[in-house]
């Protein structure tokens, strides 16, 4: 598939945005930054997926998307209220 | 007795209505054989669900409801539009323009969708965060504090904006 | 038609990188928590509007992607800030040089 | 493309799951490790393989995070060190 100048930068971009989060995740001064980062990087990738999912032309990977985004956010929750918790 | 066994069957209906639209969304084909597992699918959520759906209780229905919820809707893209940029400028400034503080607010909705609702709008509002929710006191963490505005009717402010409109619906 | 769909790709992808760019540059936790919140919210449903002008067949499951993270993104946002205050991180309330001294150190 | 695209993810991927084992911080790890199955859902999409990803995404997003997040705080390993750094 041939893209135009625009889609090139808005992919370029939407890879930016995901090393940026990935960069924060590695390097976070603690935890709790980390699992903020990890819960950004879970919306970033649900798009990029649907993105993905134009760039095959097949609307299956569109499934994909919607049940990472349905888990991400169980995910989500669970360890806020694991941290919650998790005080004594 | 009698109103309240009416609101229970309408509260069926409703997650039934809501589950069905979901099939619809999800498969977006009208045939016939997908549509009738749609309705049994629908169906047995609704049952097992429904007895569970206490938080649909705050809806006030009425003819107009879904003009009030566009309008709302309307409202609110706009907050959420307005918010990024306001976010953007902040990031790409080199000076980093934030002095973060925690402001308590009270709300008047007695209903928990809407204060759902509301919390949620303020998270995605210009420089509000809500970080907690106690009773009727929201905790709000509030991005650019700086020590001339008056905090408190400045986030009271923010919180009637949507109050107004989320009230015409919601109890 | 092509045209409208890039336009709304290109201004999600760079809210999300705006987003991303957020969350290194704030100084603490509530703050990234907002940048990521706001951003990545918006920049998925503009991705999302600008996939579907790019394949009109594909709307119906886009809108309920698009309404999914609408709705739980915030939620998910508020949670975790909520358990990240229970469990014991405050947000700083100093001045800004002193904040940025400590943000350069980092 | 695609290569390059799977190439980029599978370096994006060993970096998150370094994090995972040198982190000390629990909760840090744990965040890194839903990173890491995240990378893997896009790298399973990217390949052309939606259901796997589909399943990677249900089990790696979701339930991995839930799990390892009760499990951890039940055992009583459950630490935050807010003040110092942990850095990897």
């Amino acid at each position: 598939m041939n893209l135009n100048p625009i889609e090139n930068l808005a992919l370029a971009l939407l890879g930016g945005a995901v090393l940026l989060g990935l960069y924060r995740l590695l390097r976070g001064p603690s935890a709790v930054d980390r699992l903020v980062a990890a819960d950004t990087l879970s919306v970033v990738i649900t798009g990029a997926i649907v993105v993905v999912a134009w760039l095959f032309a097949s609307a299956l990977y569109l499934d994909v998307a919607l049940v990472y985004g349905v888990l991400a956010f169980v995910g989500t929750v669970a360890m806020a209220r694991a941290l919650e918790g998790g005080r004594s | 007795m009698e109103t309240e066994k009416a609101e229970g069957l309408g509260r069926y209906l409703v997650v039934f209505t809501g589950a069905l639209l979901f099939w619809l969304l999800l498969t977006g084909s009208l045939d016939s054989q997908e549509l009738l597992a749609g309705l049994l699918a629908s169906a047995v959520v609704a049952v097992m669900a429904a007895p569970r759906m206490g938080i649909l209780s705050g809806i006030r229905w009425s003819p107009v409801l879904p003009l009030q919820v566009a309008r709302y809707l309307g409202v609110f893209f706009l907050a959420l539009l307005r918010s990024n940029f306001d976010m953007a400028r902040r990031v790409l400034s080199p000076a980093l323009p934030i002095r973060p503080a925690l402001v308590e607010v009270k709300t008047s909705l007695q209903s928990d969708l809407g204060r759902l609702l509301l919390a949620n709008s303020i998270t995605l509002t210009p420089g509000t965060l809500t970080v907690d929710v106690e009773g009727e006191r929201l905790l709000v963490h509030w991005i650019d504090a700086s020590p001339g505005t008056d905090l408190e009717s400045a986030t009271r402010a923010i919180v009637s904006q949507f109050e107004t409109h989320l009230r015409e619906f919601l109890e | 038609m092509r045209l409208v769909g890039d336009l709304f790709l290109l201004l999600g992808s760079a809210f999300l990188f705006l987003g991303a760019l957020g969350l290194v540059r704030m100084p603490d936790v509530f703050n990234r928590i907002q940048a990521g919140a706001k951003a990545a919210t918006l920049g998925v449903l503009g991705v999302l509007v600008g996939i579907a002008f790019l394949q009109p067949g594909w709307w119906p499951k886009l809108l309920a992607i698009g309404l999914f993270i609408l709705f739980t993104n915030p939620v998910g946002s508020s949670t975790l800030a909520r358990a990240i205050r229970i469990a014991g991180v405050r947000p700083w309330q100093k001045p800004a040089e002193e904040s940025r001294a400590l943000e350069e150190k980092s | 493309m695609t290569e390059w695209l799977a190439l980029i993810l599978v370096v994006m991927m060993l970096a998150a799951a370094l994090a995972v084992v040198l982190v000390p911080n629990l909760v840090g790890a744990i965040a890194a490790s839903s990173a890491v199955s995240l990378v893997v859902a896009v790298i399973f999409v990217v390949l052309r393989a939606p259901d796997v990803a589909m399943t990677e995404a249900a089990v790696g997003a979701g339930l991995s995070a839930a799990v390892l997040g009760l499990g951890v705080r039940r055992l009583g390993l459950w630490k935050l060190n807010e003040g110092k750094k942990d850095d990897a």
